[in-house]
């Protein structure tokens, strides 16, 4: 009887990071309860709200969008539909029918930014973003804060993909780019960018060095060359959209997940274990901890769109 | 012709039987036969659009007959490509050549040449070839020119060197003659004289009754698409011949009154063009031109004829000089704007019509006001008067005899003849006080070319100045009231119209010509 | 100093690197449009031929296999805009642009269809990649100062593949401007009823243009998939075909200085990626979407500045119909 | 040639892309049956989804404006013998022309003279960025194709600069301008037939595309019946030509190619001021290039580039629906079908005209001109 839907943006459902977070969470709902959902991929702006409304529309409830370009689609369909249940991941709309969903990229960040540090022997690091956005900002600065307090003279070098949509989605400039980052010197690179970030993970690969993945656990891709992956837990969170929705326990608002939510943080499996010792892992720990008491501020670029607090 | 009566006799060389040939509704070729006997030249005429390189071209395999067959040396062939043509011994040099004109000579020679994968061996021989053919038929050419920089005269060379290249036997030339000079015509001549000795078959498509005269030993007159009549040259004469192309009787001479100058409306002093890469192409011509006089300008093409027409035009700007007309002064500091001249009365029939004076895509309305489309007279507010242009075109198409007189038709669609007749019905109907001439007749049948000399005078006798630019002697000394003779960008001589003669003209420009043999630069 | 000089061989080693497709497509246009056939599907071709390749050599164990494959589809593709606008006269513009949507889709409806990773393909591992061949006596060089750095890292170290795009130039050259194939087939660009009325197949010529185009795009795109990266990933030509397309024009439809383009285009690209992020002095960081234009802007000045006019082979874009 | 086409003329218009379209439609088919759908059902829920509701429709002719828009802008270049695959970068910064001066202005003015503003601002803008490599081609000799592909580039970096460090709406995630205030939104069609009565579902559909067909005409009077579009057309179709007339083919680039720029800046118009009501990234969405398609197809005159137009968004909106609808058919799935929609009733289109026209002819007129 419930009949849950979700609207994929331009990116798609396999975008190697976020959508596919996403998907890989409602797809488990249904291997677990059976339930089936209704899903649509946007190609352009407009699509947005027409499918958010076709799907409030044919009944489906509850309705979940992905990505902060959904918001202000969202909100209108979600006005014009105020019995149906919304969720939005990455933004917030404030109705009383739509649960707001956001991450503490910065924190999760923050981390494996830690971890390069340790880890680092040339004192280099590198990030390699998609576009030049905000959120793309957020992670940055979370990531360089995390570097510098593993090691205050560490440096980070930061490049992003480009300012087409292909920038999420190009591997080649994404190689292309962690190469330039070795080539001066850094040994370890955390790609956020979707696609992209498959060519920078070859490119540590061939050269030797280590790549840190995003979103999802992406230590299986190349085992022994990605350092971590910064975990951002949309599939728990969209897994819990739709369960919450089943069990009657879903509640609009806002949720922000950050380390003490779980809602992100580092992967450690198999695949990488070997790359980080137990006397680093320890420090990752009481990094954690530290964060979730308050007792280290990590600065949230979006909280005055600067990295400096 | 002592050996008229046998030409009958020799078997023939090539044969078409019932050759028939439809573009969608047109039917260009209606069951044509025709018979060329071994080692003669065999003259085709007929008037523009009358199928006869539509025929030419399906002997030489570029088009397909619907029904018919070619014999060749007595044995039925198909051709279904000029490849198939080609192995048969039959070439064509084409009425619009057929050259790469980014290519040398050379590189044109063996494009079609079968042979080994690499190149230079091929250039290699084609080079030796080459030279022993311009020996033998004093077809002399620099093997290393590029052909877009060779004059006409030049370039058809190459496209007869490249027949001889290939091992022809039997030679098709469509139109060969429009674009030459007196003189190159004549070397021509001699090479198809110097190739029927050696049993080459040639197939000479001409406008020309006179040049039918003076070298083929039969000829076949087609009309509408049908072949009207085979006659033996000896036996026939160019009245008849006209007489069969056009379906009436032709006048061939014109009754030239004498003029009256009036004032002197074009003056121009000390004019020099420098082209593109730095050559000078006319050096310091002086003239007038008076108005209700023709003047000529005579001389082997690619002396500088065209640029100075473009000068005139206000088409090319000049570093040297001064050019008066109606009122305004050209100087290279005050650029003459094609547009402004034409408003004052200068009227410019260019001498590429095609390539200049139309646009090719557009329907025959649209380039009867090509240069007048400022003009009121066509527009209404903002909009242009389609009704009132049509019209005009419509009139125009009448009076100049355009066929087929439909103002709709793609440029190109038109034979050369009749996209000539468009583009001087365009420029003489503004009653020009100035009228730039270049090639009126080149390529126009005999009927079209009567009616375009006609008018000319008549532009004259109502007071137009006229500069005429023409190749064809014979053109200009039925025209001009005053000649002069062009080489190398200089006026070298000056001839009044009515003692002049082909002699003593042809002499002015060969005499100065000597040091420039070939033509080719 | 020292780190200055290995900085800019790694430089330039980074513009050979990221110039090979585009190379390779270059050539394959240029071969395309000298015999008069607009190729804007340079982009698609590579695409279908990245895929094509991947898949293959993910399925087979062996990147050669996957060359052959994305040579095939290249070459397969060639045939379908050959068939449009050569026999039937199409449009090259919109038969080029049909390719590219084409392709666009296809690859990842494939992709999921036999992978099921969301359109992209399952990652290739060291055997199944164009690995960087090294040169002999790079560890002997090692120590020479500049002569054994360049050696190494510009010379030695790439995979086969750039060499492949390398040699294609003089190849290509060669065959334009010294085989009989090429002169007629600069001639059918120019003026096919000349080759025609020559008793040469207009159809038949400007078929092996095509073909040649398709394996060379085919190429660029196992370069892409196979070589470069080692997975295809959706549209991941991300308009390298166009570039490629627009450093052709830039070189006039001639090979050396096409070379001469791509190798301009790949430098500007790199030195973009190093000057990110960079202050450079007296202006302090330049914000990032103006260094990622940088490349196009030059692009443009250069052209304006240095360039004459192009002139495109006459019969470019124009069907071969005799009978109207 | 004209004279001699015998078979009727609805054969040639109407008949053959009709048979081309299917032939499209068949092989998708094919595909569609390999991944296990049925293609019927397939077709139907396309065509159903493109034209069967009123929704539908509203999407399909939002869509057909923009490619509208952009396909004339193709065409109109393409006629002074211009290629401008610049048409995404034009109509991305006649977006932000249209932004910044609703931006600028929306508190203050009434919504025709905003509306004002908007149409003369996108078209400026366009027309700005396209005049540079107008202008390069003219007086620099620079391949208006590469400058054009460049300032597509070009056109992204610099919105993307805008719009993250400018433009932003303060303290927000997602790199767009504020809202525009409800007075700067023109009017949708749902909301425009209201007023005369007509319910109709809401769509993106809005007045732009009476200022799309208003251009189309513009254009068609432009091209065809104004000395302005004589002249761009003597250009294209033969320079020397233009230049023995008294025309300079150098300002004729340069002002065909404003011209282009401002007619793709239109893009803009409708997408900014009409749909999203306020500046955002990437709005173009590929628009440009269908453009081109579009302009080709419909032969670049504006009555075939309306039904192209047409055709294409039929094809967003059915596709999107058919993607909505079965859930194996991916949007992937639809780019396939709108490539071979493309190919056959594009690239194609002359390969089985012949044949069919030939099955129509009437015996040709005896005696025809030779
Ligand atoms: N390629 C073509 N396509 C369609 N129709 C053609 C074509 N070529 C010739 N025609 C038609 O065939 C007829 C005969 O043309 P053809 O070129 O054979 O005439 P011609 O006798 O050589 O004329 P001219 O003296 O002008 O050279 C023309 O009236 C024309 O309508
Ligand atoms: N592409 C074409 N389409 C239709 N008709 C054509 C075409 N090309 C030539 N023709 C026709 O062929 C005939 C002769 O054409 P051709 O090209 O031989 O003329 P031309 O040599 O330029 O004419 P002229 O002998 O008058 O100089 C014309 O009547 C024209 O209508
Ligand atoms: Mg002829
Ligand atoms: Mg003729």
């Amino acid at each position: 009887e419930l009949s849950p839907a979700v609207v994929f943006d331009m990116g798609g459902k396999f975008d190697k990071s976020f959508n596919e977070g996403v998907w890989n969470g409602i797809e488990r709902f249904k291997t677990e309860t059976g339930v089936k959902y209704r899903e649509f991929e946007v190609t352009n702006e407009t699509q947005r709200e027409q499918a958010l409304r076709r799907m409030a529309q044919r009944g489906a409830d509850p309705v979940l969008g992905i990505g902060f370009a959904q918001a202000p689609a969202l909100e209108k369909v979600a006005k014009e539909f105020p019995e149906t249940r919304f969720a939005i991941i990455d933004m917030v709309v404030d109705l009383p029918n739509v649960q707001s969903i956001v991450f503490k990229e910065h924190e999760g960040s923050f981390l494996v930014g830690a971890l390069a540090a340790a880890t680092s022997k040339t004192g280099k690091v590198g990030f390699i973003g998609g576009m030049d956005i905000p959120l793309i900002r957020r992670f940055a600065c979370g990531y360089v804060q995390g570097v510098k307090h593993g090691n205050a003279k560490a440096e980070v070098l930061q490049n992003m993909t480009g300012t087409t949509p292909a920038a999420w989605n190009n591997p080649t400039k994404g190689g292309e780019l962690a190469r330039s980052q070795f080539d001066r010197g850094a040994d370890i690179v955390y790609a956020a960018a979707g696609g992209t970030g498959v060519g920078v993970m070859q490119a540590a690969k061939d050269a030797g060095k280590l790549a840190i993945g995003v979103d999802s656990n992406q230590n299986h891709i190349h085992p022994g060359t990605i350092l971590t992956s910064m975990l951002k837990r949309v599939d728990v969170a969209a897994y819990n959209v739709f369960k919450t929705a089943m069990d009657g326990t879903w509640k609009p608002g806002i949720q922000v997940l950050g380390l003490a939510e779980d809602g992100v943080g580092w992967a450690l499996d198999g695949n990488n274990d070997k790359l980080v010792d137990a006397g680093t892992r320890a420090m990752m720990d009481s990094l954690r901890a530290d964060i979730i008491a308050g007792k280290i501020k990590v600065h949230d670029y979006m909280s005055n769109n600067s990295c400096e607090g | 012709m002592s050996q008229a009566a046998d030409v009958a006799l020799l078997p023939p060389a090539i044969e078409l039987v019932g050759i028939d040939k439809r573009f969608g509704a047109v039917h260009a070729n209606r069951a044509v036969s025709l018979a060329v006997a071994a080692g003669t030249i065999h003259g085709i005429v007929g008037e523009n659009g009358a199928g006869k390189s539509t025929l030419m071209n399906i002997l030489h395999g570029f088009y397909q007959a619907d029904a018919g067959e070619i014999r060749v040396d007595g044995t039925a062939i198909a051709v279904r490509s000029p490849e198939d043509a080609i192995r048969a011994g039959i070439d064509m040099v084409h009425q619009h050549f057929m050259l790469v004109s980014t290519f040398t000579v050379l590189e044109n020679l063996v494009l079609g040449v079968k042979g080994g994968w690499r190149l230079a061996p091929a250039l290699g021989r084609a080079r030796r070839e080459l030279l022993r053919l311009a020996d033998e038929f004093g077809l002399e050419i620099d093997p290393d020119a590029v052909v877009g920089d060779l004059p006409v005269g030049p370039r058809q060379r190459v496209e007869i060197l490249k027949a001889l290249y290939r091992g022809a036997r039997i030679l098709i030339l469509d139109e060969p003659t429009s674009v030459l000079t007196p003189a190159e015509t004549a070397r021509l001549f001699a090479v198809l004289r110097a190739l029927k000795a050696r049993g080459v078959t040639v197939v000479l498509i001409t406008h020309k009754l006179r040049e039918i005269m003076e070298i083929t030993d039969t000829v076949s007159v087609m009309r509408q698409g049908a072949m009207v009549a085979h006659r033996v040259t000896a036996e026939t004469d160019r009245e008849s011949l006209a007489e069969l192309m056009v379906g009436r009787k032709v006048p061939l001479g014109l009754d030239k009154q004498a003029a009256r100058p009036g004032d002197v409306a074009l003056a121009v002093r000390g004019l020099s063009v420098v082209d593109d890469l730095g050559v000078t192409r006319v050096d310091d011509v002086g003239f007038e031109v008076r108005a209700g006089e023709i003047v000529g300008i005579a001389g082997v093409s690619g002396n500088g004829q065209s640029e100075l027409l473009a000068a005139l035009a206000g088409m090319e700007p000049f570093p040297q000089g001064e050019v008066r007309f109606a009122g305004t002064v050209m100087t290279p500091a005050l650029p003459g704007d094609p547009g402004d001249l034409r408003t004052r009365g200068l009227a410019h029939v260019p001498e590429d019509r095609l390539g200049d004076g139309v646009v090719g895509a557009f329907p025959a309305w649209e380039n009867v006001i090509l240069g007048y489309h400022d003009d009121p007279a066509y527009r209404r507010v903002v909009l242009i008067d389609r009704p009132a242009i049509l019209a005009d075109c419509a009139a125009k198409m009448a009076k100049y005899d355009v066929r087929p007189a439909d103002p709709h038709l793609a440029t190109h669609g038109f034979s050369g003849g009749n996209q000539q007749k468009l583009v001087i019905a365009r420029e003489l109907e503004r009653a020009p006080s100035v009228l730039l001439v270049g090639q009126p007749t080149r390529g126009v049948d005999i009927g079209a070319i009567e009616f375009i000399h006609k008018t000319l005078l008549a532009m004259r006798d109502a007071g137009c100045a006229v500069l005429l630019v023409s190749v064809e002697l014979e053109e200009i000394m039925a025209l001009a009231d005053r000649i002069l003779v062009m080489f190398e960008g200089r006026i070298v001589g000056e001839v009044a119209g009515e003692t002049a003669d082909e002699r003593t003209l042809g002499l002015l420009m060969a005499n100065a010509a000597e040091g420039d043999g070939d033509g080719s630069r | 100093m020292d780190e200055h000089f290995l900085l800019a061989v790694l430089t330039l080693d980074a513009t050979l690197r990221v110039a090979t497709p585009l190379i390779l497509c270059a050539m394959a246009g240029l071969i395309s449009e000298r015999s008069g056939i607009i190729d804007i599907s340079l982009e698609g071709k590579m695409l279908g031929a990245a895929f094509a390749a991947a898949a293959v050599a993910h399925v087979s164990g062996s990147e050669w296999v996957g060359l052959l494959a994305a040579v095939l589809t290249g070459a397969m593709l060639s045939l379908v805009h050959g068939f449009a606008c050569i026999t039937h006269n199409g449009s090259q513009v919109v038969s080029g642009v049909a390719v590219n949507i084409l392709m666009s889709g296809l690859t990842v409806t494939l992709g999921i269809a036999w992978f099921a990773q969301g359109g992209q393909t399952p990652g290739l591992g060291e055997a199944e990649r164009f690995r960087p061949l090294l040169w002999p006596g790079t560890e002997a060089l090692r120590e020479v100062p500049v002569l054994g750095t360049l050696y190494r890292e510009l010379l030695s170290g790439h995979n086969l593949l750039v060499y492949v795009a390398l040699a294609a130039v003089p190849l290509v050259w060669w065959g334009l401007y010294r085989t009989r194939f090429g002169l007629r087939l600069r001639a059918v660009g120019e003026n096919p009823e000349a080759v025609d009325t020559a008793g040469i197949s207009v159809a038949w010529l400007r078929y092996r243009a095509v073909l040649l185009a398709g394996l060379l795009a085919g190429i660029a795109g196992a370069y892409l998939s196979t070589a470069q990266n080692g997975a295809f990933v959706r549209d991941m030509t991300a308009g390298q075909g166009y570039i490629a397309l627009a450093a052709m024009i830039f070189g006039k439809w001639r090979p050396v200085p096409a070379l001469g383009a791509c190798l301009l285009f790949g430098f500007l690209d790199a030195l973009a990626v190093r000057l990110q992020g960079v202050a450079l002095p007296g202006v302090g960081e330049i914000p990032v979407q103006f260094i990622q234009a940088l490349p196009y802007v030059l692009t443009v000045v250069l052209l304006a500045g240095f360039m004459g006019r192009a002139v495109a082979p006459k019969a470019i874009g124009i069907p071969y119909v005799k009978e109207r | 040639m004209a004279r001699g086409e015998a078979a009727p003329a609805w054969v040639g218009h109407v008949l053959v892309p009709l048979v081309n379209l299917a032939l499209a439609f068949l092989v998708s088919g094919l595909i569609v049956l390999a991944i296990g759908e049925d293609p019927l059902e397939a077709v139907v829920i396309l065509v159903r989804g493109a034209v069967g509701f009123e929704e539908a429709i509203g999407y399909t002719l939002y869509y057909a404006t923009n490619i509208m828009f952009a396909g004339l802008a193709v065409a109109v270049a393409f006629h002074a013998g211009l290629f401008n695959i610049g048409g995404e970068g034009q109509a991305y910064i006649g977006g932000l022309g249209v932004g910044v001066a609703l931006l600028a202005f929306d508190a203050h003015l009434p919504l025709p003279i905003l509306l004002l503003i908007s149409i003369l601002a996108s078209a400026a803008f366009g027309a700005a960025w396209a005049w540079i490599p107008g202008y390069l081609q003219a007086r620099r000799g620079s391949h208006v194709v590469i400058t054009t592909i460049m300032f597509n580039f070009i056109a992204f970096a610099l919105m993307n600069y805008l719009l993250v460090n400018v433009l932003i709406q303060p303290g927000q995630m997602s790199p767009q301008s504020r809202e525009f205030e409800p007075v700067a939104w023109l009017p949708f069609a749902h909301e425009a037939l209201g007023w005369f009565g007509i319910q109709v579902t809401r769509s993106p559909l809005n007045l732009s595309l009476l200022w799309a067909l208003a251009c189309c005409l513009l254009v068609w009077l432009l091209i065809w019946r104004t000395r302005w579009g004589y002249r761009i057309r003597v250009v294209g179709g033969n320079e020397p030509a233009a230049r023995y007339a008294g025309i300079d083919p150098a300002k004729v680039v340069i002002a065909t190619m404003c011209v282009s720029g401002a007619l793709a800046g239109f893009v803009g118009l409708n997408e900014i001021m009409g749909v999203q009501h306020r500046l955002l990234l990437n709005f173009t969405a590929g628009y440009g290039f269908v453009g081109i398609a579009a302009a080709l197809m419909g032969r670049n005159h504006p009555l075939g580039i309306i039904l192209a137009s047409l055709l294409f968004g039929a094809l967003y909106q059915g596709g999107a629906e058919l993607a909505f609808e079965m859930p194996r058919i991916t949007r992937e799935l639809v780019v396939v079908i709108q490539g071979l929609v493309i190919l056959f009733s594009g690239a194609l289109e002359h390969m089985l005209r012949p044949r069919i026209e030939a099955m129509f002819r009437r015996p040709a007129p005896a005696g025809g001109e030779g």
